[in-house]
């Protein structure tokens, strides 16, 4: 059964989650999803193992070949991603069911597990797939399914944010077909190894021999590839639709997409920039590195300063990831192994970091029924578990050496420097600066100030709730101290990126 | 530039899903918007579709006998292009059957389906 | 049909779609909106007849004149049937759409032209379709041997797409019963909606 | 529109007619345009028709809810299914070239042709599943207002 692992990840929970639907009893299906995600992430575990032995694994579906068929093709990049959205995926799917009792009706439950399994099933889907199409299709799986998980909030408001999600969503989704169908004009195929590959080569169109990459048509494949993929990661200007699908999305759901979702889509665009149209077309030829360097930039500062002014918590730390996604993209954008190591490390660090904070907010929210900065009064006294770990999450948002923030910003103050670019050097530090303000302002009214009178009876989260979430942000304590696994694996991701097709 | 007229298809389609892609962004009513991506989905079907298509050819219909003897003398049009078209299809009337859903349950909390109105209320509470 | 033939049925079908889609953009009733997408779904079908892909053709026929119209119709029966006539937004909406209409026309001038046999699409990977002698693991050239080639791709060379395909349409159909099914839990605008934005 | 006795007349034998068509469309996929999405979004109009003309309650008794979810879960489990047969009798994941077996000799087919008549056959199902779950939640919103 084991050459079967690269598939067996996908369709596992893609075949539970109709199981779900047809075991239908609420305490039972929570049991299956949960053996299913954690099956799921040991399965990665697996694979990742497996990659860093003996390199790129593939698997045909079907047992056509490619680029007939359709194959998946998995390396230490791919791997690596799969592993944390997987290993999160478990993580939240243990911690949602006390969360999920207090915010969505119990008749929902089974429908909920069920789209939370698809959602998993669609992101795994995109991250191994080696297909164009396919990846196409499953980013559509987990696109719907989450419009349904967030619309699933307490508040009217999640309805339109789930609505205005839909419309970015299928906005950025078309484009992506716009780009992949001009790139397969061009090709003639949709198997991204084979594409890449007749992308250098040599088309004869009406008469004329063209390179293929410098013809106009991939150049507009590639721009409507990369504006479609950023909709869908939230950079900055087009990420207008976050910050109200994570501030009403019910807790657990905010906590998994935070963590994975924009991830994944960061897989996609390293995916095309580097794989399919190579580092050298990417950087060289375009220079996509400018915008993105400018983009990103303008993103985190402006997206932490925003967070500053935020009542409500959740929507501060959705303006936070935006200012993220930021630091990813500006890791990508120095061009150089060490900032793209950076961003790798910090798609990981990130999700652990923002996943344990959003879980520790679903602690809050089932306690006090409320995630705005006034409610957290005295918290720090009431619900001690839950604020210390809120207040490591915070430390690693910031960047506090012993943090898993703290190596990622390393790696980026390092490639600045390394491409002598100290003014980007100042700037992150800079918004560092940013984020501690933010961070403080909720520590300060949890720690320093007294409790509300009407929330004297406020308890401490149940534990059930509270490992999960220790178990996350102290995952991204742990790999602050210890890196091999993360900058280890990202480091060496970020070097078979630049050879180009391993 | 003789060839040209050989582009003038795509333009107009161009064109479709650019009209599609107008009413998404421009137009504030929900079911409007919805309409907008199903032009432009369309459309972009329809740049799909005409890649396929080969001067000529037929649609990808074998006839039977064409197994046993092997030989393949009809042109045929892309097979792959409409594959891919069909699938997309499918996708596109599931995010609008999820679109509409949105909006019945938007107007049963809001009482309204314009995209204004619904701001105006979020600011109010 | 002779070359000029299809050439001015293609040019008549085009206008057509052309026309339907500006009038939608202008239109207010959404009644009939709803009914001019259909027809736009109902011409482009028409098109894909000419261009061979019958399957696609009925797909999109049943798709976007029938079940489209079918829940937009349903969807305006629940709520309005109006629309108010928004301007604000209307002249950067249209120099974004202008721009990138723009860049996609600058990219149609490497194209293969329309119908050229030799384009790429039509020497690499899809040949084999046609032949029935696509490889496999197992070395050999298996034989699928289903006369219409987009079933054989849809159902086998591509069929994990198509599992896909109906995963999706599985995820919206849960998602739909998910919103509509039951009675809604109060949704008050009063309590959770403290948050400005 | 329930008590127009002509459109009832007609509906009662147009009906079974489209239902007849969808099997058809699902089962000659093969050989001309058509397959399992077709023949579900047929199917299910068939149904719709049935509802619209004879009322949603009754339309719920011949077709209960409960069973239509079940359904929608169904149809992805036999295509998904297929695959994973193929997987356990060797092949990798939805390799139909190994689906030979010995039942039904003569009437069912074997290898790729029967994993092409399963997995439409799920498409079929989970399409008219959706399609008529989709028309229970939008009629059933009407009658709740």
């Amino acid at each position: 059964m084991e050459q079967h692992v690269p598939v067996l990840v996908i369709i596992t929970p893609l075949i539970a989650a109709p199981l779900c639907v047809l075991i239908r009893h609420r305490r039972l299906v929570f049991a299956f999803s949960l053996l299913v995600c954690w099956a799921t992430f040991v399965m990665t575990a697996l694979l990742l193992a497996r990659v860093l032995e003996t390199g790129v694994i593939r698997y045909e579906l079907g047992g056509w070949l490619p680029p007939w068929g359709i194959e998946y093709r998995v390396d230490a990049l791919s791997a690596f991603v799969m592993l944390f959205v997987a290993g999160i995926g478990a993580v939240v799917a243990t911690y949602a069911p006390h969360s999920i009792t207090r915010e969505i009706p119990s008749k929902r439950h089974y429908l909920f597990f069920t789209q939370y399994l698809l959602c998993l099933a669609g992101l795994l889907g995109i991250t191994i797939t080696g297909d164009l199409f396919n990846l196409f299709v499953f980013l559509e799986i987990s696109s719907l399914s989450s419009y349904a998980l967030i619309s699933l909030g307490k508040s009217r408001r999640s309805l339109t944010a789930a609505f205005q999600y839909l419309v970015m969503g299928t906005i950025g989704a078309t484009f992506v077909l716009i780009g992949i169908g001009l790139m397969y004009m061009m090709t003639g195929t949709l198997n991204m190894a084979d594409m890449a590959e007749r992308l250098t080569g040599t088309v004869a169109i009406n008469g004329q021999l063209l390179v293929v990459n410098e013809t106009r048509t991939a150049l507009v494949a590639f721009a409507f590839l990369s504006v479609g993929i950023s909709i869908k990661m939230a950079l900055f200007p087009l990420h207008l639709w976050l910050p109200n699908a994570y501030t009403f999305a019910p807790s657990v759901v905010t906590a998994f997409l935070a963590a994975t979702a924009t991830k994944v889509s960061v897989y996609i665009l390293l995916r095309f920039v580097f794989t399919v149209f190579g580092s050298d077309l990417s950087f060289t030829k375009l220079p996509l590195d400018l915008p993105l360097m400018v983009l990103s930039l303008f993103g985190i500062l402006i997206a932490s300063a925003t967070a500053i002014f935020q009542s409500n918590i959740k929507r501060m730390l959705a303006f936070s990831s935006v200012a993220q996604i930021g630091y990813i993209v500006l890791g990508i954008s120095f061009v150089s192994v060490t900032g793209l190591t950076g961003g790798i490390v910090h798609l990981f660090n990130h999700a652990l970091i923002k996943g344990g904070l959003f879980l520790a907010m679903g602690c809050l929210a089932l306690r006090l029924g409320s995630v705005e900065l006034e409610a957290l009064r005295g918290m720090g006294q009431r619900m001690p578990l839950t604020m210390f770990a809120w207040l490591l999450g915070g430390l690693g948002l910031i960047g506090v050496p012993l943090t898993a923030g703290f190596v990622s910003k390393w790696y980026f103050i390092s490639a600045a420097l390394e491409n002598g670019w100290w003014p980007v050097a100042v700037l992150v530090l800079v918004s560092s600066l940013l984020a501690l303000v933010y961070v403080w302002r909720v520590v300060e009214v949890a720690y320093f100030q007294p409790p509300l009178e009407r929330q004297s009876e406020i308890r401490e989260a149940p534990i059930a709730m509270l490992i999960p979430t220790y178990a996350l942000i102290g995952a991204s304590i742990l790999f602050g101290i210890w890196t091999p696994l993360s900058a280890g694996v990202a480091s060496h991701a970020a070097e078979i990126l630049f050879e180009g097709m391993p | 530039m003789s060839s040209l007229p050989g582009l003038f298809n795509y333009w107009i389609v161009i064109m479709l899903m650019m009209t599609g892609f107008y009413i998404v962004i421009s137009r504030g009513n929900l079911i409007k918007k919805v309409i907008g991506l199903n032009i432009f989905q369309i459309s972009v079907f329809l740049l799909y579709i005409s890649m396929g298509k080969v001067a000529g050819g037929t649609a990808p219909i074998k006839p039977a006998k064409s197994f046993e003897s092997g030989s393949a003398l009809q042109t045929f049009t892309n097979p792959l292009p409409s594959v891919l078209i069909l699938t997309a299809i499918v996708v596109g009337v599931a995010t609008t059957a999820m679109a509409l859903a949105l909006i019945v349950r938007i107007h049963e909390a809001y009482g309204t389906i314009e995209e204004d109105e619904i701001l105006d209320m979020d600011q109010e509470t | 049909m002779t070359e000029i033939e299809t050439q001015v049925i293609d040019i008549l079908v085009l206008s057509l779609l052309a026309i339907t889609a500006v009038t939608i953009v202008r239109m207010r009733e959404l009644w009939s909106a709803v009914m001019l997408t259909g027809l736009f779904s109902f011409l482009g079908a028409s098109w894909m007849v000419i261009l061979d892909a019958p399957d696609v053709a009925i797909t999109e026929a049943a798709v976007g004149a029938g079940i489209s119209t079918f829940l937009m119709l349903a969807t305006l029966a629940l709520t309005n049937r109006e629309a108010k006539l928004v301007t604000k937004r209307s002249r950067i909406s249209l120099v974004v759409v202008v721009v990138t209409g723009v860049i996609l026309v600058f990219g149609t001038f490497d194209m293969p032209r329309y119908g050229d046999p030799n384009a790429p699409i039509h020497l690499h990977v899809a040949p084999q379709y046609l032949a029935d002698e696509v490889p496999s693991t197992t070395g050999h050239h298996a034989e699928v041997h289903v006369p219409n080639v987009v079933t054989a791709v849809l159902a086998s060379y591509r069929g994990y797409d198509t599992l896909g395909e109906t995963v999706v349409i599985f995820t919206a159909g849960i998602g739909v019963l998910m919103l509509l099914r039951d009675r809604n839990p109060k949704k008050s605008p009063s309590k959770a909606d403290k948050a400005r934005s | 529109m329930k008590h127009h006795t002509i459109l009832r007349i007609v509906s009662k034998l147009l009906i079974p007619y489209i239902l007849l068509f969808a099997f058809y469309v699902q089962f000659h996929g093969d050989y001309g345009p058509g397959g399992g999405f077709q023949a579900g979004v047929i199917f299910a109009s068939g149904f719709i028709l049935y509802g619209l003309v004879f009322g949603l309650k009754q339309t719920r008794r011949v077709a209960p809810p409960a069973v239509i979810e079940a359904l929608i879960a169904c149809g992805v489990l036999i295509f998904a299914g297929t695959g994973v047969a193929a997987m356990l009798l060797g092949g990798n994941f939805l390799d139909y070239g190994l689906l030979e077996h010995h039942l039904l000799e003569g009437y069912l087919p074997h290898g790729q042709h029967l994993g092409i008549l399963l997995v439409e056959l799920g498409v079929g199902i989970t399409v008219a599943a959706v399609m008529i779950a989709i028309f229970y939640s939008f009629a059933g919103r009407e009658l709740k207002r």
